[in-house]
């Protein structure tokens, strides 16, 4: 359990006065349709704007159209805000906004609530026509506080209705207006950002809205005495808010990628969706192609012909594009490959999160296919890395692939606003003569770098070959010729990561009892864990690579300053006390397996497939439990 | 000196002209006899006569005897994989309307693990000439059963006589939407065969060539069939159509007719069991093309290009 | 270098009393056309009929129809042959018949020749019309003596035409005759070969090539000095001879499985060419499906109907069936995949052999998905392996993956003939009730294991899917549903990985200064050349691995009886002296790098990609250079 | 006791009588007013009066909102991958002639991803019936181009409106070899709908229908524009074809002989982009089958299969 949240977070009693916070967990929960999620968008927008820390995930039903007042059907939003940057969706929401009394039972198959949290539940069930809802809302409200929450009936809709006839539909405006006022926000920046979301709306609509928006305010002004407040940090710059997502889509964009290939797969799509709109004025092009094949295939063609492609996907998707990646590792296309993780094996969990693609996007292919596998760990960097996957995949003349998942996905958080940079910008082909007499694989013995001929280059004519081949691109079955070409390849892994700097300890570099260490999405819960352990005294510290081949260097050198190194992952591995398990047998997740060979440290793990991102509470009730046995 | 103004010469020298050899590259390795070896000649002759100039012209092939071909011309070449030659070929031509690109594949290469990407490939009509070397066998691997072989053929795969009819790639192309160029013709028949490449080259859009093509290797007796047995074979005429000299005419004296813009007939004739009709069985320049929307908003300044992006970050920043 | 070779096995004089070898290594290449496989394949099948170790492996062109007298055209086949049984093609050749003076280079080039070799050439090219040839061949024949070899000039095509005019083509039978007489082979036995090697013919032809091999074993007599004798073993037992793949073909139909399902690839091809010929009369069925993902797909299909298939690729081939093979973990379809790996990535060297595919066989499919990997080494292993694979995919409900190679499905060997057992084939399908409240996923808490319903089976009715799913096969996105259903499939390697004894040690249990550790097709070389090393007192054992996933228990145990242990391997490998290679950043080969991780031992390796099978020779250079350090 | 045979009375009962509801498992989870709860009921009723064993049944479906399909069903499924639906299916018929076996497959599942083994599927024509429910959009993924989108489309791939012309699956399934049954429907239209999934499943052979499905999710113009016009609509009547009631004959009014084994006039109705012809389109029960093939020699005895393997053993034995 996260103590911190029991201790300072959550106040005690709610009384008119101001509580103030160091961050909450708000969750706005409905059917699906009802709008909770654009209330909890605008919600976070207005703190992001306000200068708090925000970070917003959607809950997503997995069907498309479940029966309404059914737990499928539960459709929201959870909005964390904190007066420091908010890196993660945090533990056990602290407030929550239910539409009915059906919806928060998702929620509670899924931990998300605890003792104390505040249910702000919809009222008018209470006195509904069907006695069966009456009965079943009694029913769920006593077993909520049988549960401890503490409940707060709101008459929503009738509330509404006051403002307008027909209103009901705008119940997530007000639902925003009482949100506003529960927390202190400034009632003018939330009215702009209504205004702003409605804009391509009438007057009519817009002016609706504000009203629910102000009704919402004033009523929870006069009736609720829950008023809180979360100090802001100073905000200096210009901020974004987004999702990781559209953080890749913009990462398209600044490194001036022209062609997205791609074939639709959840949770990848939404980051072609975002591009779709806006690729074509800046230059580019999506090509929705027939199937992941003809998606990385058509990539690997526009990068070959100089205009260095991305293609998106998603674990079924990047299977079937194992082959291709093959090729392009073979005969050195510059290419960047973003898989955005989601539950598996298979099929598996298609809207959920997973890091279990790590090991098959190193060795998916057949043969020794180095490639570059990078992890953004923020929102931020998804937007960051691939304008540097761009750069490495042409320097290195390599497919590079970057790994997120659906935490990063979905996750919204806002940061500064990127200054656009020119020299981010693929530059124009090259079109100028080749040098008569310089191979197209003219590797270099010490880093196997090569630089490569783009069609339109006078003398730069060679057939690119996924046969073994020579420097001048001739296939060729001699045994030394081959040796030489595969070691090239592998050349270039070496040269890569001598480039990079060790990885910086999140903690104490001296060393310490347990060394936590990550990759991906996970980093936000992992630091915050560690901090609270910290504080508590525990000698703890995190690592978190970004760069999974290479791997940053010196790991084995920081590994040895700690007692125990464990990896915390969201993929499978066997607990060690399972039926049938003995520590020779044991299956490890993911990173801990490659930290282990590379290291040959006796490293650890602690790693689910729940499908949900973890939560720093998890992550430190772990550490806390290693350290005092 | 000597009243010679060396600066005009050269300023009045054409632009290199460009001669066979500059498109030749290396020995051929196929059979003797191979049908690949025709192909080649005739498009190396093209090339020529077209004086497409070798640095813009670009050969993407799959897996197979075939898919060699790349190997031997003296342009760029893309010699990927196994059935995927398509989806390479468009990715290159979206962005680069100033490439000449070609596409050589196999029977079992189009038309087997293929078939998806051609199906699409056809819809894209994509300004590209796409050449299949049908020898109804797959040469490569050494004798395996392929779509496009006669239904009881002895291979390796199936000892006892194939079991399935064939594709038939010319109506299957036909059936596609957009379907925008479709000609047959055949690797013995070498004035044909360059006529009609070149005619496919001359097609703005995706033009599909199904060249019957000997194997002596596996396939012989398909050969001889071919080669010997004019009596099942027709030239199309038509003033829209491939071009028959003389001598072709006079060799091969079945002729046929056939306007390519009607759509009936050329699937009636494509149909046909007994008899080959070579030459354009259907055209319509006026399909779709997706290379043209590919190309719509080329070069952009980085101005322009950084100018759009913080248009749509506005949307973003709180 | 192999010691034992020079000492004992060439003589140093030829004489023509009959020097005793304990083996030999022959090759007979020639222009691709002229029949030396043949004439190969008849010498080995003469020298097991008499009871001698042999080991067979064609040399083929990799172009289909390379020009004539050119390096390219170098066809072949070599004969290792031995009193003992023959584990692998040994190191450089001890005599080679050329049929003319290019084709050696082609072996020279891939290091198959020694000083001392003996080259019988055919001499007529000294008397060519075209004096380029004749300045060629006198020029080769300087080079040859120049470099060591013993050369004897063979007027072949000469003494053929004696025969019959017109029997020109008829010289390999012709050679073969020569080469009974060299190995003072049963003549009367070589006689019967040939009659059945050439008994779908005419009976003329018959007739001319047994006159042809006379003719060949009396000018050897009369003219040759060479005469060797390699004592035979008893034989107590039929014998097959057979490659490893028409083992594999063999396996199939012994374990009564009846569906095939593949796409041509080399080198997996033969072993349905084989399959092809008998499977139908055998009750089963060959399916040539459209593409790799289909075939997988169809036997998929089948398996889940009752049928369990096998589907056989090749590296290309298996990176496309990727996705299927997650599906089928992730369902839960017992399946057997053969993988024939050959020289990678990519389109790679599609003739020769690699090892480069475990890593995708483990890792390949995104999110996690256990499955058994096994390996054969040796032809008969091919065989049986199959049929064990069957087995194990249907009692876990698993694919199993079977890896074999280039070097295996080539390399022909003789083995007692198998007894066919009833119990090996695939019984008839349950088509009785299915046990009412019995889930279709009831899984054992214990070992993972469960029992599955087949479509005809009365209320047995449940849906497949690769979605996360519940015992009873129902869609579900629970947290601890995915971790339960994960696990189960888990559980099974453990379960099943728990049923394995350990690895036995090749030389010595108790321990030594080095253990070499191999996996597949290696083992032969690996084996010869320990115990070379230990006859001349190096204190080095091997271990051989059968299984990959799971692995065979108690390695850690055994390796810590060990100073060093290093894998031998087919496949990638930095060496630690490259350019930029530290001992942190150098990449491992594969199964090196799975001991790593598993056993925390510092596993080193030796391995190169020169797709070519590894030399007892070369290995034992490595044994004697790291023990002499 | 009391003159009541029960022996006798259990004897008699015919095996069990399969009612609707044995067909039937769980709530489907489509949107209100999706086309595939229509199928969904049809096929229930079809299984129903065709009184099909559920245990000898099965549902082949991909990935997309219709490839649910076989979990609301009860009987036996494979909810596979997507695109890959025809390959399981053949694989199961493959040596199982015995099990009805139905494939359930997407616009996107089966002309996108899928259409290669769609190709080769129709060429195999082994006995299953294949509804294509094409709602001319990604509706699981929400919202993406689908090949058989109208131009113009404006979709989350697409938002200033698609760009290439949609495949027309009647059409590309007519021009495959060895096609043997084609058949269009619209979920809107019950009777129709019932009719012609009854013909598809009575044809011996790969019986191909397509169903215009609504989508009014992430479709509702198209929906609109298809349920409204019934003068875009024509039902095709003959003796062979798919029956029309009398009451479904007067809504949808426009009517066409149509013999289903003409060939070429199957071709015009497919490729009319103004009018859609409801009904059977083609059919040829003769064409080859594949399944019969894998069927022909199925349950040797253990002692035949050992036979026969020792004898090919003999080839190999020294
Ligand atoms: C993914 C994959 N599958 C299979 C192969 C093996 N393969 C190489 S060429 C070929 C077929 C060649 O036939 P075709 O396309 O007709 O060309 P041809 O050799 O007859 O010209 C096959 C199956 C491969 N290289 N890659
Ligand atoms: C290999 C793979 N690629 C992509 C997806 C994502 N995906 C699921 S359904 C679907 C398309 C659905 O469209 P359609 O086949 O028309 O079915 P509908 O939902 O419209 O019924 C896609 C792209 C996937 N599951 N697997
Ligand atoms: S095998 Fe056939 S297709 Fe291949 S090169 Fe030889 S003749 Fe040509
Ligand atoms: S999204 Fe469309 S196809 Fe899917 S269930 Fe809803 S209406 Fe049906
Ligand atoms: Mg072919
Ligand atoms: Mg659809």
């Amino acid at each position: 359990m996260n103590q911190r949240n029991e201790v300072s977070d959550t106040p005690v009693q709610a009384t008119d006065r101001q509580v103030k916070l160091k961050q909450h967990v708000v969750e706005i929960i409905s059917d699906s349709g009802e709008g909770a999620q654009k209330a909890g968008q605008s919600f976070g927008a207005v703190c992001a704007k306000m200068g708090n820390g925000v970070w917003t995930v959607e809950i997503i039903p997995a069907d498309i159209q479940p029966p309404p007042r059914t737990k499928e059907s539960a459709s929201g939003i959870r909005i964390r805000v904190g007066s420091k940057k908010m890196t993660n969706a945090g533990d056990e929401a602290d407030l929550v906004v239910a539409f009915n009394e059906i919806a928060p039972y998702s929620r509670i198959d899924q931990h998300a609530f605890k003792k104390g949290t505040l249910i702000l539940i919809e009222s008018m069930w209470a006195d509904h026509d069907a006695p069966e809802v009456r009965e079943n809302y009694a029913r769920a409200l006593a077993d909520f506080k049988e549960r401890g929450y503490r409940v707060f009936e709101i008459p929503m809709e009738e509330e509404c209705l006051r403002v307008a006839p027909g209103a009901k539909r705008g119940k997530n405006m007000w639902v925003l207006g009482m949100l506003c006022h529960i927390y202190n926000r400034d009632l003018s920046i939330a009215e702009a950002q209504v205004a702003h979301s409605f804009r391509k709306k009438s007057e009519a609509v817009v002016d609706l809205n504000l009203k629910l928006l102000r009704a919402g305010y004033g009523w929870a002004a006069g009736n609720l005495e829950l008023r809180f407040d979360i100090p802001a940090m100073e905000q200096k710059q210009d901020m974004v808010v987004m999702n990781g997502n559209e953080a890749l889509g913009f990462g398209v964009l600044a490194a001036g990628i022209e062609v997205c290939s791609m074939y639709p797969i959840t949770p990848a799509t939404s980051a072609s969706h975002q591009l779709a709109e806006s690729i074509e004025q800046a230059g580019g092009l999506i090509h929705q192609a027939e199937d992941e094949i003809a998606a990385i295939g058509f990539a690997i063609g526009s990068s070959y012909a100089g205009k260095t492609a991305v293609t998106i996907t998603s674990g079924p998707g990047l299977a079937l594009k194992t082959e291709f990646i093959g090729l392009g590792v073979m005969a050195e296309v510059p290419l960047v490959i973003i898989d955005v993780q989601r539950g598996g094996p298979s099929t598996g969990l298609p809207t959920k999160v997973e890091q279990g693609d790590l090991l098959a996007a190193l060795y998916g292919q057949p043969g020794d296919t180095p490639k570059i596998v990078m992890a953004p760990s923020t929102i931020e960097e998804c937007f960051h890395f691939v304008i540097l996957a761009r750069q490495i995949a042409e320097a290195f003349r390599v497919p590079v692939m970057i790994l997120t998942d659906a935490n990063l996905a979905t996750g919204v958080q806002p940061f500064p606003r990127p200054q656009l940079r020119p020299e981010w910008l693929a530059p124009p082909i090259d079109q100028s003569a080749w040098q008569k007499g310089v191979n197209p694989y003219a590797w270099s013995e010490e880093t196997g770098m090569s630089k490569r001929p783009i069609p339109g280059q006078k003398d730069g004519m060679y057939t690119l070959t996924g046969l073994a081949h020579t420097e001048a691109g001739k296939v060729s079955y001699s045994p030394e010729q081959n040796q030489h070409g595969v070691s090239m390849r592998s050349r270039k892994m070496a040269a890569f990561g001598n480039s990079l700097k060790p990885p910086r300890v999140h903690g104490d570099e001296s060393g310490g009892d347990l060394l936590v260490v990550g990759w991906g999405s996970t980093r936000g819960a992992i630091e915050e864990a560690v901090d609270s352990a910290r504080e508590s005294g525990y000698k703890v510290s995190a690592l978190h690579l970004h760069f999974l081949s290479p791997m940053e260097p010196g790991l084995k050198e920081i590994f040895d300053r700690f007692k125990k190194v464990i990896t915390v992952e969201i993929n499978y591995s066997d607990a060690p006390t399972d039926p049938m398990i003995t520590p020779e047998n044991r299956r490890y997740s993911q990173l801990a397996w490659l930290l282990r060979a590379q290291t040959l440290t006796d490293v650890d793990c602690f790693s689910n497939v729940h499908g949900q991102p973890l939560r720093p509470g998890n992550i430190l009730e772990m550490i806390t439990s290693r350290l005092n046995h | 000196m000597f009243g010679l103004n060396l600066d005009a010469c050269i300023i009045d020298l054409p632009e290199k002209y460009y001669t066979l050899h500059d498109y030749e590259k290396g020995v051929a390795r196929w059979c003797p006899g191979c049908g690949d070896h025709a192909v080649l000649s005739a498009v190396q002759r093209l090339c020529k006569e077209e004086q497409l100039p070798p640095e813009k012209t670009m050969f993407v092939s799959g897996i197979g005897c075939s898919s060699r071909f790349p190997h031997y011309m003296n342009t760029y070449g893309f010699h990927g994989l196994h059935g995927r030659a398509f989806p390479v070929a468009c990715g290159i031509k979206f962005r680069r309307p100033d490439l000449n690109v070609f596409v050589v594949t196999g029977d079992g290469d189009c038309c087997s693990i293929g078939a998806g990407h051609w199906i699409h490939a056809i819809r894209y009509n994509m300004n590209m000439t796409v050449l299949l070397f049908d020898n109804q066998i797959y040469g490569m691997t050494k004798k395996q059963t392929s779509p496009t072989s006669p239904m009881g053929t002895m291979s390796n795969t199936h000892p006892h006589g194939s079991v399935l009819p064939p594709i038939n790639p010319l109506l299957t192309t036909l059936g596609v939407s957009n379907v925008s160029f479709v000609a047959q013709t055949a690797d013995w028949i070498p004035s044909h065969l360059y006529a009609t490449i070149r005619k496919a080259y001359e097609h703005p859009g995706f033009s599909f060539v199904k060249i019957s093509m000997r194997c002596p290797k596996f396939m012989p007796a398909a050969v001889d069939a071919k080669v010997s047995d004019k009596e099942h074979v027709c030239l199309l005429t038509h003033e829209n159509g491939v071009p028959v000299d003389d001598a072709t005419g006079r060799v091969f004296s079945n002729h046929l007719e056939h306007d390519p813009t009607d759509m009936n007939q050329a699937r009636q004739l494509a149909a046909n069991e007994e008899i080959s009709y070579l030459g354009l069985l259907y055209q319509n320049k006026a399909a779709l093309r997706y290379d043209l929307y590919g190309a719509h908003n080329l070069n952009y300044t980085p101005e322009q290009k950084i100018a759009a992006i913080n248009q749509e970050l506005e949307r973003f920043t709180v």
